[in-house]
């Protein structure tokens, strides 16, 4: 095991909450994030695999599914992001790439974007100041790709909350718009 | 009728009797000489060129609605000559010298105001980029002056010096730009062509180009057939539109430009100023309003409207460099349709067919070009030769790559 | 006091206090500014725009043309307020505007005795000559006798939000068509914004004394509002204005939400901007009444009679005791009546129409017109004309007029719709061509009882309700009057030389409009450009239709043919603020840090703005007073043992699939088909018009997997373009893009002991000699221990020189530890500067000469476009124009005196050239002091420079002063062979 | 406005970033005889027309799909929307 200490993408050793009013904001910086992009031609055999190890269906359009141990969600055409702990072993993307072979491309997206988990009351209020997602028509188990305070981002709506991902290193900025937004709604 | 001081004084103490029409309303004849198709600010102006300096005669403009309806009555009325490259910059300082002499020229008083305009520098490649400018500026005998930050926050301290996300370095200025009252530009050339003899015709719309033999000889109207011995197209915005009837694809797309004038203010903004790291550029008009634009909404349009985004960026520009901005409220806004051209520069040129020419892709250069893009038609049209400032806007020079493009965005029309 | 004292939706239990012009005064809450001044008697409001005429308020709304303060001071100082629509708070404190030195006594007024000098564009006609007096002297004088209120130019200490709302059906309104149609809607489950620019819902309603069933008016709004409250599914938005239609059922509302405090609450916005995305909208904006034009009809005291009876009803003030209505139409009356139930001694009601109904308890003077008023700086008597021609003069203190009502219909127009003429109620109607998903009702429709209004806009939420599939139910509406409002079209009261006021803020009168037309401005458009008829902060909503109805009466057109100007957004004025959200001040767009960015602010670094990324520029050290000193040392430690720089900001896109390689071998102009795995290939991509595009580096890590650089300013574009290539091109190549920018923290390790230095992190399994991992090498690898990275041996500097890659989370562990590996060889950070710097000296070419205007033949690259394969720009880069031998090529310069500073963006010409642009060859991109060389440096574009090594020329920068004569050198200064970078 | 994404269902126009005229599909053979002359037109010409239009939009903040949209340019009214890619398969562009 290599000697390196990592920094969360808010630059500091551990993860920062902030709670204001009910709603509770925490970056999130050990959940791994794997792109699986089925290759042309094998888009059924990709999906099939990908159902396999997460053991649920694949997720359709601007859907999250959450497995077992893994979630996903769907980006694009035959593309996903899958979510979940690290592997613990190979990394989360060696074992993607390796059950997937090549039915896809597989790329470690993990520190690409931060990750911010929110939870309590009142989240579709906050996020009207946030983004153009209509919440009321975002059930649990939808992912949607929105743009917050200029910044591309997935909005992703859990079981008992929503996270969202941004670009890593505009995550002080994000950041920042979330605790604004939320200082501003309660 | 000569317009001066002496006149209003005598007309107001004889109750504004004497006064007549700014220009005739006359019916078109079956035959001109030249018939300017489009009676905005570039085709109203040719015709007064023609008959003023080229001493043409049987000259009509003819205009589907009202003259001055187009992007000469919808733009943010500012003028300069403070371009980058050699195939535009000779033109737009003559522009410029154009704009210094008209109201005497005209005997119209269209508020030429040479506030000077400014345009700010962020970056050091930006700054590379303006010295670059301002450089070919002075060498083709235009006016240019680069600012130290200092020297820009003691003219204008209420920009955002000290909590701005890029930071104000500099400016390129040029002091003979400014700006000019539209309206009063569109109106100030009616009356002078008419008083030169040409007929404007409103509400008289193109339908079609009489073209036989690979020769024009005429226009087809909602008023009838009108022969002419040539033809000019000054129609920007719906250049493709019209050209079309011609037989004609141009390198041109429409694009919607929004602008914006705020209410009226007491003096606030001495002259122009462009953000540099934004889509915001602002000037207050005598009657007190900011006026301000940004972006073109970047979608083909022919709609003269846009879209909330375009203007919320505006807005977002406008504060991040004007932070007492805030409680000022927008007034108005409206929306004009460019000809977008494929390297961001005008077309002045003959056509395939004999007797047809055409004036557009003027992007959002037009208003400023106005005089000379008027002098260099009327010019082509008199003598069938390019104006020596506007030899490098040929239809060929896409072909032939020798493309003006000052943005560098390359053939596509929505980034100059 | 003209308070009432009985009445008035306002809470007298308590007391706010303001003061206007540093006067003092009371008011209470439900109080506007407007109702609470006329309450202590005040009538004189403001000036004019262009006479600086004495003015009161004219309306209660937002269409208030004169009332117009400034209200609070310091950053939060807000002109052109109108006092009509600023609801009253405790310590409000307003001035008035235009008006020097006092509201009572304003020097301009001179202006008004020059009116008939004054009139419409005389400003046209004068102001001549000499030419340069007009920026000297007269523009100055205009200037500042123009524009109305002022700001401070302070930065606004409030924040705005902005915010995004969706729903079935917009309202637009919450008069009696709005909440019956919010009512039928929220009743039947849909998803309903109700939104009214009032601080109460209800409209009309709470203006009016008619009954609702059993209620009042306003009684019954209150119920209904309360239970529409009470529904999940709708939104009530008050103190909240539509300010446009646009595209799509998109609408842009501004809301108030502390206008009507002292200052926001800590956090909070002043105003949330939303942006309403509706599936269908209902426009319930009611109407408008207009003015009628008569000699000195702007006097303070003459208003509109529908707000006189607003004032009386809602807030219990009258301007005046004694009044008198000026009406040509039913709805008059009804203000009288109203008047005359409250006590108030109506002297006339002053009917033009010969068939003028009665009036118990006032009397009615039918055939009549009022030709003059009277008053300095308030009503003091108006004098009438009456159907017999007699002339007699009436004393009182205010006047009601009403020329009948416009439907508001300027959301409905705000696309295509031109609204169309209407006999029978003698004004505009919505015309047929609605944004999408618009319906009208209520007396925006011409709907003008209540009963009408309630119905319609029941109506109207019924068919939306059936568009979407609902079944709705429409609601018990109670009974309501249903009166029918005659009118008989009456504009302006003829045959008089004195001014007769259309548009008040303007000072457009009758003899303005008459003018124009004699001078052939009579198109609208012409006439309100040439008049400024509604061009006035209220945009003309009670001038343009008496305009537009005067100029018809003189072309003998009908006001149908005449037509109207554009109506446009936004519907009432809005902040700028609230268009601009929290993206202000250093929030203006996000920020991008690099992965050594705490650790560079350690270290005291200067920052730059690169696009959104703050890098660092260069690394102060102690005792170091000017950059300079700073960036040379960087570089000469570089070159000399080892420098360190965070390339991260550079775009990396990870290329996989099958038809990569082949991919790669269309999108740029050079081969890639034949890469070998494990190597890296610099590549130039062209735009399709065959101009350079971006360039950077292709490192083959698998058959089916590649990963290219871009530069920092074109990743965004360059990704773009090749999903293009990808999806619209090429559909079935089998290839995948994802942007790998954020995931790797890339540093560059640079000098001759920049192998020394790796060797030391990099797993000792991995071999960094020359054979092991030769020049344009790469390799995924181990560092520190098995912390997985990507190697690339490529230079950027010129020397021996790797990027190091991890993943992000590690770059702050990384450079650590490069740092503190280093130190045995004195390593150094370098900053963007002195990265410029060594790649000047290099003769690379970066975004100063990539800027979307030269040619790879420009570059000095012309080779490298393949003709032996269909790349992109390819065929397009052969035209003859881009072909030039002449033509710019990228060479180097040396001043002929090393300490002579060559300036990016000089010209060059020849030495002893006069400065002319006909004598132009060329411009300087980019320029440095090279501490290698110990000379100032350039590279820049020459015409037919490589054939031109070794003459001497003129770098010219007149605009900075400088003028320096220049040897031309290839524009590699440094190791032009490259042996350093394959040591 | 609104673009009605074949994937994704209503999406504001602002999410995406706009290229132009769906004719850069149609992109010409570089190696065939008379290249100069289709890449001039394809390049450089529009037919602009005033009414509808088919362009390319790409999703840049969504599913980074390019879409075929036809758009009246008058009314800003949208008629169709289409995935660019097959689009381009129909029109038969392969590799």
């Amino acid at each position: 095991m290599h000697d390196l200490t990592p920094l969360t993408a808010l630059g500091s050793g551990a993860p920062q909450t902030d709670t204001i009013g009910p709603v509770t904001i925490s970056e999130n910086p050990d959940s791994a994030l794997v792109s699986v992009a089925a290759r042309l031609g094998q888009e059924a055999a990709c999906a099939r695999v990908l159902a396999a190890i997460l053991g649920v269906p694949a997720p359709d359009v601007a859907q999250f599914v959450q497995g077992a141990t893994l979630g996903a969600f769907w980006t694009a055409q035959h593309c996903w992001m899958v979510d979940g702990p690290d592997d613990p072993q190979a990394g989360l993307s060696a074992r993607l790439k390796a059950e997937l072979g090549d039915m896809a491309s597989v790329t470690d997206q993990s520190v690409g974007w931060v990750r911010f988990d929110l939870q309590g009351d009142g989240l579709g209020v906050l996020f009207e100041r946030l983004c153009n997602l209509d919440m009321a028509r975002m059930p649990t188990g939808s992912a949607r790709r929105s743009v917050i305070e200029h910044l591309g981002c997935f909005v992703l709506h859990r079981d008992g909350g929503y996270t969202v991902y941004g670009p890593r290193s505009s995550a002080q900025s994000l950041h920042h718009a979330l605790v604004t937004a939320a200082r501003s709604v309660f | 009728m000569r317009y001066s001081a002496f006149r209003l004084l005598k007309e107001a103490l004889s109750g504004h009797k004497g006064w007549t029409p700014a220009w005739r309303n006359p019916a078109p004849k079956p035959h001109y000489d030249i018939v300017i198709v489009g009676g905005g600010g570039h085709g109203l102006a040719t015709a007064y060129y023609l008959a003023r300096k080229f001493r043409q005669h049987n000259i009509a403009v003819i205009e589907k609605g009202w003259i001055g309806g187009g992007n000469v009555g919808r733009n943010t009325t500012i003028i300069r000559s403070n371009y980058l490259l050699d195939g535009n910059e000779p033109f737009y300082e003559f522009s410029l010298k154009l704009w210094e002499g008209l109201e005497q020229d005209l005997n119209y008083n269209a508020m030429v105001s040479q506030r000077g305009i400014l345009n700010l520098i962020h970056t050091d490649a930006q700054r590379d980029a303006f010295t670059r400018r301002g450089n070919g500026m002075i060498l083709h005998g235009a006016d240019a002056e680069l600012l130290s930050a200092e020297q820009v926050r003691r003219e204008y301290p209420f920009l955002n010096f000290d909590n701005a996300r890029f930071p104000i370095k500099g400016g390129l200025a040029q002091r003979r730009g400014g700006t000019v009252r539209h309206d009063a530009v569109a109106w100030g050339y009616a009356r002078g062509a008419d008083t030169h003899g040409v007929d404007i015709i409103q509400n008289c719309e193109v339908t079609g180009f009489r073209i036989e033999n690979g020769a024009c000889l005429g226009v087809e109207t909602s008023r009838g057939f009108i022969g002419a011995g040539k033809v000019g197209v000054a129609v920007a915005g719906n250049s493709s539109r019209i050209m079309a009837h011609a037989g004609m694809r141009l390198p041109i797309e429409s694009h919607v430009l929004q602008a914006f004038v705020s209410e009226g203010l007491k003096p606030v903004l001495p002259g122009v100023i462009t953000f540099g790291a934004g889509h915001f550029y602002c000037s207050q008009s005598d009657k007190g309003g900011l006026v301000f634009g940004g972006d073109i909404d970047g979608y083909n349009s022919y709609a003269q409207r846009g879209n909330l985004p375009v203007i919320e960026d505006v807005a977002e520009g406008g504060m991040a460099l004007f932070p007492g901005l805030g409680r000022v409220r927008l007034l108005r806004m409206w929306g004009g349709i460019m000809d977008m051209s494929m390297d961001g520069s005008p077309i002045i040129d003959r056509t395939h067919i004999q007797g047809l020419y055409f004036n557009g892709g003027w992007c959002y250069g037009g208003f400023k070009a106005t005089p000379a893009s008027g002098w260099c038609f009327a010019h082509l049209l008199a003598t069938d030769a390019p104006h020596p400032t506007a030899a490098a806007y040929r239809f060929d020079r896409f072909r032939k790559g020798r493309m003006i493009d000052e943005k560098g965005m390359g053939a596509q029309p929505n980034l100059h | 006091m003209n308070r009432l004292s009985t009445g008035g939706q306002i809470d007298r239990a308590k007391t706010f206090r303001f003061t206007f012009d540093g006067v003092p005064y009371d008011g209470h809450p439900g109080d506007t500014l407007a109702s609470a001044l006329l309450a202590n008697g005040v009538r004189l409001m403001g000036r004019s725009f262009k006479y600086h005429r004495p003015r009161g308020v004219l309306t209660a709304g937002s269409e208030e043309p004169n009332a117009l303060v400034q209200l609070r001071n310091g950053g939060r100082q807000e002109p052109n307020t109108r006092a009509t629509t600023a609801e009253l708070f405790n310590g409000l404190t307003a001035v008035s505007q235009n008006a020097w030195p006092s509201l009572k006594f304003d020097a301009l007024a001179i202006n008004d005795r020059l009116s008939n000098f004054l009139t419409a564009g005389f400003y046209y006609k004068t102001f001549m000559w000499p030419a340069a007096f007009w920026e000297k002297l007269y523009e100055p004088i205009i200037r500042r006798a123009a524009g109305l209120g002022s700001i401070t130019t302070e930065p606004d200490p409030d924040s705005y939000d902005k915010g995004f709302l969706h729903c079935d059906l917009l309202i637009i309104g919450a008069g009696p068509a709005g909440l019956a149609a919010a009512l039928t809607a929220g009743r039947a489950g849909a998803r309903v914004i109700l939104a009214d620019e009032d601080f109460r819902m209800g409209g009309r309603l709470n203006a009016e004394t008619h009954a609702l069933g059993e209620q009042s008016g306003a009684d019954w709004a209150a119920a209904i509002v309360a239970e529409l409250a009470s529904m999940p599914n709708i939104r009530l938005l008050t103190r909240t204005t539509i300010l446009g239609a646009f595209d799509h059922g998109i609408y842009g509302a501004v809301e108030r939400v502390a206008d009507h405090l002292p200052e926001p609450a800590p956090g909070k916005p002043r105003q949330i901007l939303w942006r309403i995305y509706s599936k269908a909208a209902v426009l319930c904006a009611g109407a408008i009444e207009r003015p009628i034009a008569f000699a000195n009809n702007d006097r303070p005291g003459i208003m509109m009679a529908g707000a006189l009876r607003t004032y009386v009803n809602r807030w219990a003030v009258t301007p005046a005791q004694t009044v008198a209505v000026f009406t040509n139409n039913d709805d008059g009356h009804r203000t009288a009546r109203d008047l005359l139930a409250r006590g108030l001694d109506v002297a006339a009601i002053i009917d033009t129409r010969a068939d003028a109904p009665a009036c118990d308890g006032a009397q009615v003077m039918a055939g009549a017109q009022v030709i003059d008023s009277a008053g300095r700086l308030g009503l003091k008597s108006v004098t009438v004309r009456q159907a017999d021609g007699r002339e007699h003069q009436l004393k009182l203190g205010a006047l009601g007029m009403s020329g009948g009502w416009n439907p508001n219909v300027a959301l409905s127009s705000h696309q295509r719709g031109r609204p169309q003429w209407n006999d029978e109620i003698a004004a505009f109607l919505p015309g047929a061509d609605l944004p999408q998903g618009m319906q009208v009702a209520g007396a925006a429709a011409g709907r003008f009882s209540t009963q009408a209004a309630l119905a319609s806009g029941a109506d109207a939420a019924m068919q939306v309700l059936s568009d979407m599939g609902k079944t709705g139910h429409a609601p018990d509406l109670p009974m309501a009057e249903d009166g029918k409002t005659r009118i008989t079209p009456f504009w302006h009261v003829g045959g008089t030389k004195a001014r007769a006021w259309l548009d008040f803020q303007n000072d457009v009168t009758v003899k303005d409009v008459t003018l124009a037309h004699q001078e052939g401005f009579r198109s609208v458009e012409h006439l309100k450009r040439y008049t400024t008829l509604g061009m006035a902060t209220d945009q003309g909503k009670t001038a343009n239709m008496g305009g537009l109805a005067v100029m018809a009466e003189l072309t003998g057109q009908s006001i149908a043919q005449t037509g109207t100007t554009m109506f446009r957004p936004p519907y009432t004025p809005v902040a700028m603020g609230a268009l601009a959200g929290r993206s202000v001040g250093r929030d203006f767009r996000p920020f991008r840090l690099t992965p050594s960015h705490k650790w560079a602010v350690e270290q005291g670094a200067t920052f730059v703005e690169v696009g959104m990324w703050l890098r660092a520029q260069w690394f102060p050290q102690p005792g170091e007073s000017d950059w300079r000193q700073s960036v040379d040392r960087e570089v000469r430690a570089t070159r000399s043992s080892v420098g360190v720089c965070d390339v991260t900001t550079l775009g990396k896109i990870d290329v996989q699939g099958r038809d990569a390689a082949a991919f790669l071998n269309r999108i740029y102009c050079n081969g890639f088909a034949k890469l070998a795995v494990g190597r890296v290939r610099y590549g130039l991509m062209l735009r399709e018009d065959g101009i350079a595009m971006d360039d950077g580096t292709a490192a083959r890590l698998a058959d089916d997997h590649f990963v290219v650089t871009t530069t920092t300013a074109n990743a965004v574009a360059v990704f773009r373009h090749m999903e293009f290539a990808r999806q619209c091109l090429w559909p079935d190549m089998d290839v995948q893009l994802i942007s790998t920018t954020e995931a790797w923290a890339q540093f560059a390790v640079a000098g001759p002991n920049s192998r020394a230095l790796l060797q030391k992190i990099v797993d000792p399994e991995f071999d960094l000699s020359n054979d092991g991992f030769p020049f344009m090498a790469c390799g995924e690898i181990t560092v520190c221990g098995g912390c997985p990275a990507r190697l690339f041996r490529i230079s950027f500097s010129g020397e021996l020189a790797f990027e190091i890659a991890v993943p992000t989370r590690y770059g702050d562990a990384l450079i650590r530890r490069l740092m503190a590996a280093g130190h045995e060889f004195g390593v150094t950070p370098y900053g963007t500067e002195a990265l410029g710097v060594m790649r000047i000296e290099k003769g690379h070419a970066a975004g100063n000469e990539l800027n979307g205007q030269t040619t790879a033949l420009n570059l000095g690259m012309g080779r490298m476009v393949s003709d032996k394969k269909d790349s992109i720009g390819a065929v397009l880069s052969r035209r003859e124009g881009l072909q030039d031998e002449k033509g710019l090529r990228l060479v180097g310069f040396m001043p002929r005196n090393p300490q002579d500073r060559v300036i990016a963006g000089a010209h060059l010409l020849e030495t002893g050239a006069e400065l002319r642009a006909a004598n132009d060859l060329g411009y300087v991109t980019s320029a440095c002091y090279s501490p290698t060389l110990n000379s100032y440096i350039a590279i820049g574009f020459l015409k037919a420079g490589d054939a031109r090594l070794g003459d001497v020329l003129r770098a010219a920068s007149p605009l900075t002063g400088h003028d320096t004569e220049v040897t031309v050198v290839s524009p590699h200064f440094i190791d032009p062979e490259g042996e350093r970078l394959r040591a | 406005m609104i673009i009605n994404h074949p994937l994704l269902g209503p999406c504001d126009a602002q999410e995406f970033t706009y290229l132009g005229d769906a004719r850069l599909i149609e992109r010409p053979d570089g190696m065939a005889d008379g290249a100069a002359a289709a890449f001039f037109d394809y390049a450089y010409l529009r037919e602009n027309p005033a009414g509808e239009h088919r362009e390319l939009w790409f999703h840049e903040q969504g599913d980074r799909s390019w879409l075929v949209v036809t758009r009246n340019t008058l009314t800003h009214d949208i008629i169709s929307v289409e995935l660019a890619r097959d689009v381009a398969r129909r029109q038969g562009r392969s590799a």
